[in-house]
């Protein structure tokens, strides 16, 4: 693989751009792999290349049903924090938002890591003291996150109406400084090319079929509409359909999936310096470095695999950053679209084993999946090579809807009294 | 937004009318203390969630308030079939 | 064009149990759905299979259950040729007389408020609104008048 | 009258001029102009900058697909960003502005980038800028976002307003061209209900511009006049002209956007800017056309060079000559009706470029060269001379290409038919090879899109007669009789042939595809090379067909140029995929009357006003507004909080409790069906009792508590959290419907029924007994209940408390809440009554270690975790979430249990989510709890904490530590019972 560069933009500059190459290898399935990573979403492809960079395995392939990253991870609103509660989700999203701050490097990819702050808004007196709760947790755990007054956020988020008289007025805000966005196409395509660069097959437009098994029940391999392939272990990390798929290997999941939509604005010169989320009355906003106001609406009620929502979630979602951004109500939409999530009882993810030997699972990614893309890669991509959980991955076991050990990142933002 | 037959109301309403209720037919165990956590497990987190026809509960709840059961098919988000809580489910071509 | 006025029923009840197509004051409690039954002041409104909304009694005589929510909402009277045109701002029923015809009642939603919407006349409604969402519903209606020039009396 | 303007014709009024500015110059105009027709009009092509390079651009359509002429229209809190010039109705006064330039718009310093342009292909961010570490963020992506962006945000809080109406038709049409015009007759023949839309601001569509056309002996304008007017005749028919379609959703739901006020100078006061209809159909017609597309070919983009439906358009509506002498780039006969249309308005045709080897379609005697291609032009901000090459000569030298001189160039490329609403509805657009054309596949009935129909030149019929007839049969009644209903129509020339990707012999460099995100032909080929082989990666990597158009003059000419480059049919490459809105929708609209207090409703208790009279400083509570405190004049909001609190303990305290959710539960099998949802037994409840009650959920986890009063054998009232009262009511009717519904019991919200005032203190009795009727106070146990009339009105007297002292909760018809409040109030007065809010009981409450669910509580937490465990009835075989309660880990060691914590007396307050840890604290340590609920406790005297501790009741007595903002505090574990823990002042 040839290097990106400013020096190599100008070289193929003067060359007329005539001599690039392809940034992965159009592969085609070969009959056997020690292993088949279905679902070439962020998740799935950062797997492989940590399979391939740091577990020195190289006959990995990557089996993606259409064109890679045009799952969620091409779909999302691209924010990125780790400011979560509980001990486990922390360890989680801290170890990726790490590997961001570094990605781009270690890729040879920009894929646009600024940490440019995210901003989540109090507007009552329980939000304050769940915010208040998040920050103190992460403090103790050494993650940034600290609390704004309605002034300070305004001075940090100038286009933010603070105004005490407005429906909710805004009580103050948890910023996390080193949270942020990165480019979501880019992060697909960036552990495409360097997973590719080190031998591992990317196979677009391969879907899989069904789950073989061999006769002691244990994973025998993947077929797919590009033919069977074999491989002792196979890892599944295609969040919306992943219960589709744990059917094919007859494994119930406590996945429901839910369309969930966002939406772009037209458009404009800077105005957003910031990511602003306010859970409670349903609005997320950032700009994209094209100018765009990117806009993350709510999932749907009902479970579908439609890839698209209804006209009033959208609208919703509208009423509250009008309400937040009063000065953007004359600002238009230009696309709406949703990707399909997957979404656990407990709001966290799962990653690890499953009843079936060989088999590994990597979903429940519901609406906040891309801030881990690095991270969960990395765990995961563990968790095949060594056949036991990373440290960080340890508690986010399929078992624990048994036990009852959730890890319930919703139940703490919990609204009732 | 979906247009929803109630089967109560004998009327096509807005979906906005209407609150889901998950699967149905996820029947709650005649004596939950005789189950195992496993099978209690299932009862409570596993779903079928699957890319075809569904079986689920709405409610409409700013309606007659009645739950009840409908078939969708979650690729074209068209109901198929409309049917009272406690009623099997229907046949119906996908 | 539309005039939105209070409307004071009277005393409210709330029957629920098996009691449709049973006599009650001088009524029958309709048993079809999203049917109101009128006789002098009194009225039953079909809410649900087994729940109606029974205005004008001052007392209740039947087996079933009855549950007192005179105060629980206030009514409203919409009238005029635009009280539907008016209505189409925050109701996403079909209100056209012939998808909802007069005598239908129906629970549904103004917005973001739950009313009960009941055609009284081809151009006049009864709507009854949980008490602390009334002034939401009222100063809905007005913004709604205002925006798509619905004037109200007529000059 | 302009230069550019002919003396008669198009469809303005030319009895009234009217002024406008354009970057600062004023121009005029007349009404029925576009702000693009006025410009041209007076000979000014250069209206805007593109994304990237900042190139010079002048329009290059006439409408809605418009990617060039963005402008900015009205200042301050009302300037509106990128709106096409071509779209923007002109009216006296209107004052625009060019966008992405600077210093001005002839001269934009940021068209210096344009000299780097080699060095910014596809993807060029991706490649560079990622060292140092963090230098992307600080450096670069400012730079890149300043020079990215169109319009500006607008100043200031919009003024405007929006409004929204659901609506219901048998039949919508959307677009009122010959074909829409032609559906809305046919389905309104038998007085159904139809809607006619159409986003421009005249209905007709192509007839607008069909000046020679004849419809059944009359001239296509006349012909238009007349259907209008029958069409409006008709009692069913809605026809909405500025509004757009731009939703295409599941059963026939389609979202429409109307423009109200936009085009006048001066909207009536309080009238609405825009309409957001929500519509449901029975029937859809889709008729929206078909979109001119532009031919690529390097330099494409000066400004001049336009389409030529475009430029007829401009004639013949506007009266407008986009320019003087004109070269025309032909690969569609429609590209003759525009040179014909010009010359008869004495433009100059200097050449046509035909791309096809012959021409069938009649030529009118103008300057044609068959097999010839425009492969590139000159000119600085205007177009001044076209590159013309034989199709085959010799690229190489040979002197094969020749300069025309024009400031015109028009390009007919063919014909994009209109796919995006039949797509949005999941309608699937299949290829037709013969014409090299997308068109709305078949489907079979069932399928989506369902009582959806395409007509006229959307699915690709072109021709005046034929879109008429088209249209006429989608739009008839289903089932009835086709009546086969014909149309004369004489004098159009039908649009054929078409040409999509390179143009052949032009260079692939300045090429441009996406005229307003400057993707040319040499990015779509640079991707494919990349290894971007899926039309949605080219779309993404290049940004081909993403900026505020859509694509909508370029996805095709991308499409096949990506094709060409991955060596495969266009149909093997396909579509990207249609999105709404069809074009951008204001997020007001989408917003509507959503505003402030009708955001989201205000929802006030009945004795609001007096609270707010008294000066209360009120708390959102989901919807609810609670008094939180009653501040004297100049008292601080802790004081008035401790003094509140005091007068609880020492006399007596009033408060509005009556956004408390309440439930009545009545029937025979009332108590059975409480048992199984309440953790609690209720079966041997006397009447007359209450009892406090913990609702789980089935997985076991506190989801509500209140008190339930049994009034009767048959009937409780049973209260919840304000916050959980409709969820309660909605879990309870879950069960009672589905799980339990052999119980004969029914439930009723009375939430709103009943306002609650709770007098709560020493006093409370000397002050609530002479106002009560019907019960002997003195006999009236703590918990228990009575109907009875208090201050002359039926009541339901609770004796209860939730702050430790004696207490009774007054139950009054809520319309009598007031009236009954201001008569304790009247009664307090003598023993020192005070108001009190809800930081005070909260304060109250804690002191007695009483929880409140969502604080102490949040989603994981077991009634044993809370020390409950005597709530729960251990007799009963069953109830919602027992089962769960004997999971592994709800039994495992190590919970969080729910503990007093005791800070040193002098110290302020913990902060309530504060961490604790069992040493003092370092970052990196786990936490072994945290706080819940943190106070000021007037009554002690100190501050006091309940805390949520794993074995919390192990550590009782031991020291734990607090890691606060300022350092570490040290605190004693302690029961969750501050005050009182006898109970003893229950009796006051
Ligand atoms: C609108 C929206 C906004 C969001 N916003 C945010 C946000 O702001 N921040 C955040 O952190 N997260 C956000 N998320 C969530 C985030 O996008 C996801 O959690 C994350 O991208 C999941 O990545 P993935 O790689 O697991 O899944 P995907 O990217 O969806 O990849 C799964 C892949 O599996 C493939 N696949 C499925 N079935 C098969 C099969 N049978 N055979 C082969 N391949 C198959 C799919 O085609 C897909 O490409 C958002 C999601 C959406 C939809
Ligand atoms: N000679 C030419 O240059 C040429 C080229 C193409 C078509 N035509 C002629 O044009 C006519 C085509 O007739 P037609 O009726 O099919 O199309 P049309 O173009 O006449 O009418 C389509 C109408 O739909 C409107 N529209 C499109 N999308 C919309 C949306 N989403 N919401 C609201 N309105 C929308 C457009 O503004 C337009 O008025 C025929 O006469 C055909 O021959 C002529
Ligand atoms: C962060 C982000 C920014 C986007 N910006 C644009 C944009 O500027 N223009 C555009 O047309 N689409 C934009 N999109 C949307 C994509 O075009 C597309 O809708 C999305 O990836 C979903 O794919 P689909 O619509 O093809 O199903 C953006 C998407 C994301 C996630
Ligand atoms: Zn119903």
């Amino acid at each position: 693989m040839s290097r990106f560069s400013l020096a190599a933009l100008i070289r193929h500059a003067f060359a007329g751009n005539t001599g690039w190459q392809p940034q992965w290898r159009a592969a085609v399935p070969k009959p056997a792999y020690d292993v088949v990573i279905v679902g070439a979403g962020g998740h799935g492809l950062a797997t492989a290349y940590y399979l391939a960079s740091e577990h020195g395995l190289r006959n990995i392939a990557v089996v993606e049903r259409g064109w890679l990253g045009g799952g969620n991870t091409g779909r999302n609103t691209t924010i990125l924090r780790s400011n979560y509660l509980w001990p486990e989700s922390q360890g989680l999203y801290e170890h990726a938002l790490k590997l961001w701050e570094g990605l781009s490097r270690a890729l040879n990819y920009n894929v646009m890591y600024s940490p440019r702050g995210v901003m989540m808004l109090a507007h009552n007196h329980h939000d304050v003291q769940v915010a208040r709760r998040h920050i103190h947790a992460n403090r103790l755990s050494g993650i940034d996150n600290e609390w704004l007054t309605p002034a300070q956020a305004k001075a940090f988020c100038p286009l933010l109406n603070t105004a005490a008289d407005i429906r909710y007025p805004i009580l103050g805000a948890a910023l996390q400084r080193r949270g942020g966005t990165a480019r979501h196409d880019a992060v697909a395509w960036g552990f495409a090319r360097a997973a590719s660069a080190l031998g591992v097959d990317i196979i677009e437009n391969c879907e899989v079929t069904a789950i073989t098994r061999d006769a002691a029940g244990a994973v025998a391999g993947v077929e797919t509409t590009r033919g069977a392939i074999r491989a002792k272990r196979v890892g599944v990390v295609a969040a919306g359909h992943t219960s589709v798929l744990m059917a094919m290997a007859g494994v119930r999941m406590p996945l429901e999936s839910f369309p969930l939509q966002a939406l772009v604005s037209e458009p404009v010169k800077p105005a957003m310096p910031c990511v602003v989320m306010s859970n409670t009355i349903h609005a997320y906003m950032s700009q994209s470095d094209k100018g765009e106001m990117v806009i993350g609406a709510g999932t749907d009620v009902y479970t579908s695999y439609s890839q698209a929502g209804g006209l009033h979630i959208a609208a919703h979602t509208l009423e509250a950053i009008c309400e937040l951004f009063p000065a953007v109500r004359r600002l238009r939409m230009l696309r709406n679209w949703a990707g399909i999530v997957d979404v656990t009882p407990d709001r966290s993810p799962i990653i690890g084993l499953t009843p079936v030997p060989g088999l590994f699972v990597n979903c429940g990614w519901g609406t906040g999946g891309f801030k881990a893309t690095p991270g969960s890669g990395h765990v995961f991509a563990h968790t095949i090579a060594t056949g036991s959980p990373h440290p960080i991955n340890a508690g986010f076991t399929l078992d624990r809807f048994r036990t009852g050990r959730l890890i319930d990142e919703a139940a703490a933002a919990a609204v009732a009294h | 937004m979906l247009l929803i037959r109630c089967p109560v109301c004998a009327m096509d309403r807005p979906e906005l009318e209407f609150r889901h209720a998950g699967q149905a037919h996820v029947a709650r165990p005649a004596d939950p203390g005789a189950v195992d956590d496993a099978a209690w497990a299932a009862y409570l987190y596993l779903r079928d969630n699957p890319k075809g026809v569904v079986a689920e509960r709405w409610r409409h709840v700013h309606g007659c308030g009645r739950f009840f059961n409908a078939l969708r098919h979650t690729v074209s988000d068209r109901i198929l079939a409309t049917y009272p809580a406690g009623a099997s489910r229907p046949e119906v071509a996908p | 064009m539309a005039d939105l006025t209070p409307a004071d029923p009277g005393p409210r009840h709330i029957l629920r149990g098996p009691a449709g197509g049973a006599a009650l004051g001088g009524l029958i409690v309709p048993d079809q759905p999203c049917r109101a039954a009128e006789a002098g002041p009194r009225a039953a409104l079909w809410l649900g299979p087994d729940e109606w909304l029974l205005l004008g009694f001052a007392a209740v005589e039947t087996p079933f259950a009855v549950v007192d929510v005179g105060h629980r909402s206030l009514g409203f009277r919409l009238a005029g040729p635009r009280a539907a045109e008016l209505l189409a701002g925050g109701v996403p029923l079909d209100l056209s007389p012939a998808a909802f015809p007069v005598g239908t009642c129906t629970r549904t939603i103004f917005e973001k408020a739950e009313i009960v919407l009941w055609r009284r006349a081809e151009a006049a409604w009864h709507i009854e609104v949980a008490r602390s969402f009334a002034p939401y519903l009222c100063d809905m209606i007005a913004a709604i008048a205002a925006a798509n020039g619905i004037g109200g009396q007529e000059r | 009258m302009t230069a550019f303007r002919l003396p008669s014709g198009g469809r303005i009024d030319r009895g009234r001029t009217l002024r406008f500015r354009f970057d600062g110059r004023s121009y005029t105009g007349y009404p029925g102009d576009t702000l693009a027709s006025a410009l041209l009009a007076n000979g000014v092509h250069l209206m805007g900058r593109s994304f990237k390079y900042h190139r010079p651009r002048g329009p290059v359509s006439a409408g809605a697909e418009e990617p060039n002429a963005l402008v900015a229209v009205g200042a301050g809190a009302r300037h509106t960003p990128n709106l096409r010039a071509t779209q923007v109705e002109l009216y006296d006064g209107l004052s625009a502005t060019s966008q992405n330039r600077w210093p001005s718009l002839a001269f934009d310093a940021g068209a210096a980038g344009g000299l780097l342009a080699p060095l910014l292909g596809a993807g060029f961010y991706y490649k560079t800028f990622m060292a140092p570490g963090g230098a992307w963020h600080r450096l670069y992506e400012p730079a890149i976002r300043r020079a990215a962006g169109l319009g500006t945000v607008p100043g200031g809080p919009d003024p405007d307003t929006y409004t929204q109406r659901y609506a219901h038709c048998d039949v919508l049409v959307v677009g009122a061209g010959p074909a829409g015009l032609a559906a809305a007759l046919a389905a309104s023949a038998n007085g159904a209900r139809v809607f006619l839309v159409d986003e421009q601001a005249e209905c007709g569509g192509g007839l607008l511009a069909e000046p020679e056309a004849l419809i059944e002996g009359k001239a296509a304008a006349a012909w238009l006049a007349e259907a209008l007017a029958a069409l409006a005749a008709r009692p069913g028919v809605t026809i909405l002209p500025r509004t757009t379609a731009f939703g295409c959703f599941a059963q026939n739901f389609v979202g429409l956007a109307e423009r109200l006020t936009d085009h006048l100078a001066a909207p009536l006061p309080g009238l609405a800017r825009e309409r957001l209809w929500k519509l449901r159909a029975g029937r859809v017609v889709l008729a929206t056309g078909a979109i001119e597309r532009p031919l690529v070919f390097a330099a494409n983009d000066r400004p001049g060079i336009m389409l030529a439906g475009a430029a007829r358009g401009y004639l013949a509506r506007w009266a407008v000559k986009p320019g003087t002498r004109a070269v025309l780039a032909v690969a569609d006969d429609s590209g003759y009706a525009a040179a014909r249309d010009l010359a008869r308005a004495g433009v100059a045709i200097a050449a046509i470029a035909e791309l096809r080897p012959h021409v069938a379609c009649e030529t009118f005697g103008l300057p044609v060269r068959p097999a010839t291609a425009v492969v590139g032009s000159i000119g600085r901000l205007r177009v001044a001379a076209a590159d013309l090459r034989p199709i085959g000569g010799d690229s190489v030298g040979g002197g094969g290409v020749e300069r025309v001189p024009c400031d015109l160039l028009l390009m007919a490329g063919g014909w994009t038919p209109s796919l995006h609403l039949f797509s949005q509805a999941r309608g699937k657009p299949v290829f037709d090879a013969a014409r090299a054309m997308y068109l709305p596949g078949e489907h079979r009935p069932g399928e989506a899109p369902d009582g959806l129909a395409s007509a006229g030149a959307c699915r690709g019929v072109f021709g005046l007669a034929a879109c008429l007839e088209d249209g006429y049969a989608a739009g008839e009644a289903r089932g009835g009789p086709a009546t086969g209903r014909r149309f004369a129509v004489s004098g159009d020339l039908p649009p054929a042939g078409g040409f999509e990707g390179l143009v052949p012999g032009s260079p692939a460099r300045k090429a441009f595809v996406d005229f307003q995100n400057d993707v040319q032909a040499a990015d779509i080929t640079q991707a494919v090379r990349e290894g971007f082989r899926s039309i949605e990666h080219v779309k993404r990597y290049t940004t081909t067909g993403m900026a505020t158009d859509q694509g909508k003059t370029s996805n095709i000419n991308a499409l096949a140029i990506a094709a060409g480059a991955l060596g495969r049919p266009m149909p093997a490459v396909g579509l990207t995929t249609f999105r709404m809105p069809y074009t951008p929708v204001t997020f007001g609209s989408f917003a509507g009357h959503a505003r402030g207090e009708l955001f989201e409703p205000v929802r006030r208790t009945p004795m609001h006003a007096w609270a707010q009279a008294r000066g209360a400083v009120f708390e959102d509570v989901g919807q609810w507004q609670r008094a939180h405190h009653f501040p004297a004049p100049g008292e601080a909001a802790a004081d008035a909080v401790a003094r509140e609190c005091r007068a609880v303990r020492q006399r007596a305290g009033l408060f509005d409790a009556s956004t408390l959710g309440k439930i009545e539960v009545v029937g025979p099998d009332a108590a059975a069906f409480l048992d199984r949802l309440y953790t609690n037994s209720w079966a041997r409840l006397a009447p007359g009792r209450c009892r406090y009650g913990l609702m789980l959920n089935e997985a076991g986890f506190v989801m509500d508590d209140g008190v339930v009063g049994r009034l009767a054998a048959d009937r409780f009232h049973v209260t919840t959290t304000s916050s959980g009262a409709a969820a309660v009511l909605h879990h309870m009717e879950d069960y009672l419907q589905t799980e339990f519904s052999d119980l004969r019991c029914w439930l009723t919200s009375v939430t709103e029924q009943w306002a609650v005032i709770a007098v709560q203190g020493p006093r409370a009795r000397a002050i609530v007994a002479p106002l009560v009727e019907g019960v002997d106070l003195a006999a009236f146990a703590h918990m228990s209940v009575a109907e009875c009339r208090v201050a002359g009105f039926p009541a339901r007297l609770f004796r209860v408390s939730f702050t430790g002292e004696l207490g009774f909760e007054i139950n009054v018809p809520a319309g009598h809440g007031q009236a009954v409040w201001e008569a304790v109030w009247a009664q307090g007065k003598a023993h020192g009554l005070e108001p009190y809010g809800t930081e005070a009981m909260h304060v109250l409450r804690a002191e007695k270690g009483y929880i409140v669910v969502g604080q102490d509580t949040d989603g994981t937490v077991t009634p044993d975790d809370l020390g409950l465990s005597w709530a729960i009835g251990k007799a009963k075989p069953d109830f919602v979430g027992r089962r769960s309660l004997t999971r592994p880990d709800m039994l495992a060691e190590g919970r969080m249990q729910l503990v007093g914590l005791l800070t040193d007396a002098a110290s302020a307050p913990l902060e309530e989510g504060a961490q604790i840890t069992a040493a003092p604290p370092r970052t990196g340590m786990a936490a072994i709890g945290h706080v819940t609920s943190a106070y000021r406790s007037a009554t002690l005297g100190r501050p006091i904490a309940l805390a949520l501790l794993a074995d919390g009741r192990a550590r009782i007595g031991q020291t734990v530590h607090i890691p606060m903002p300022g350092g570490s505090l040290a605190a004693t574990v302690a029961g969750p019972v501050f005050h009182d823990p006898e109970g003893a002042r229950l009796d006051g």
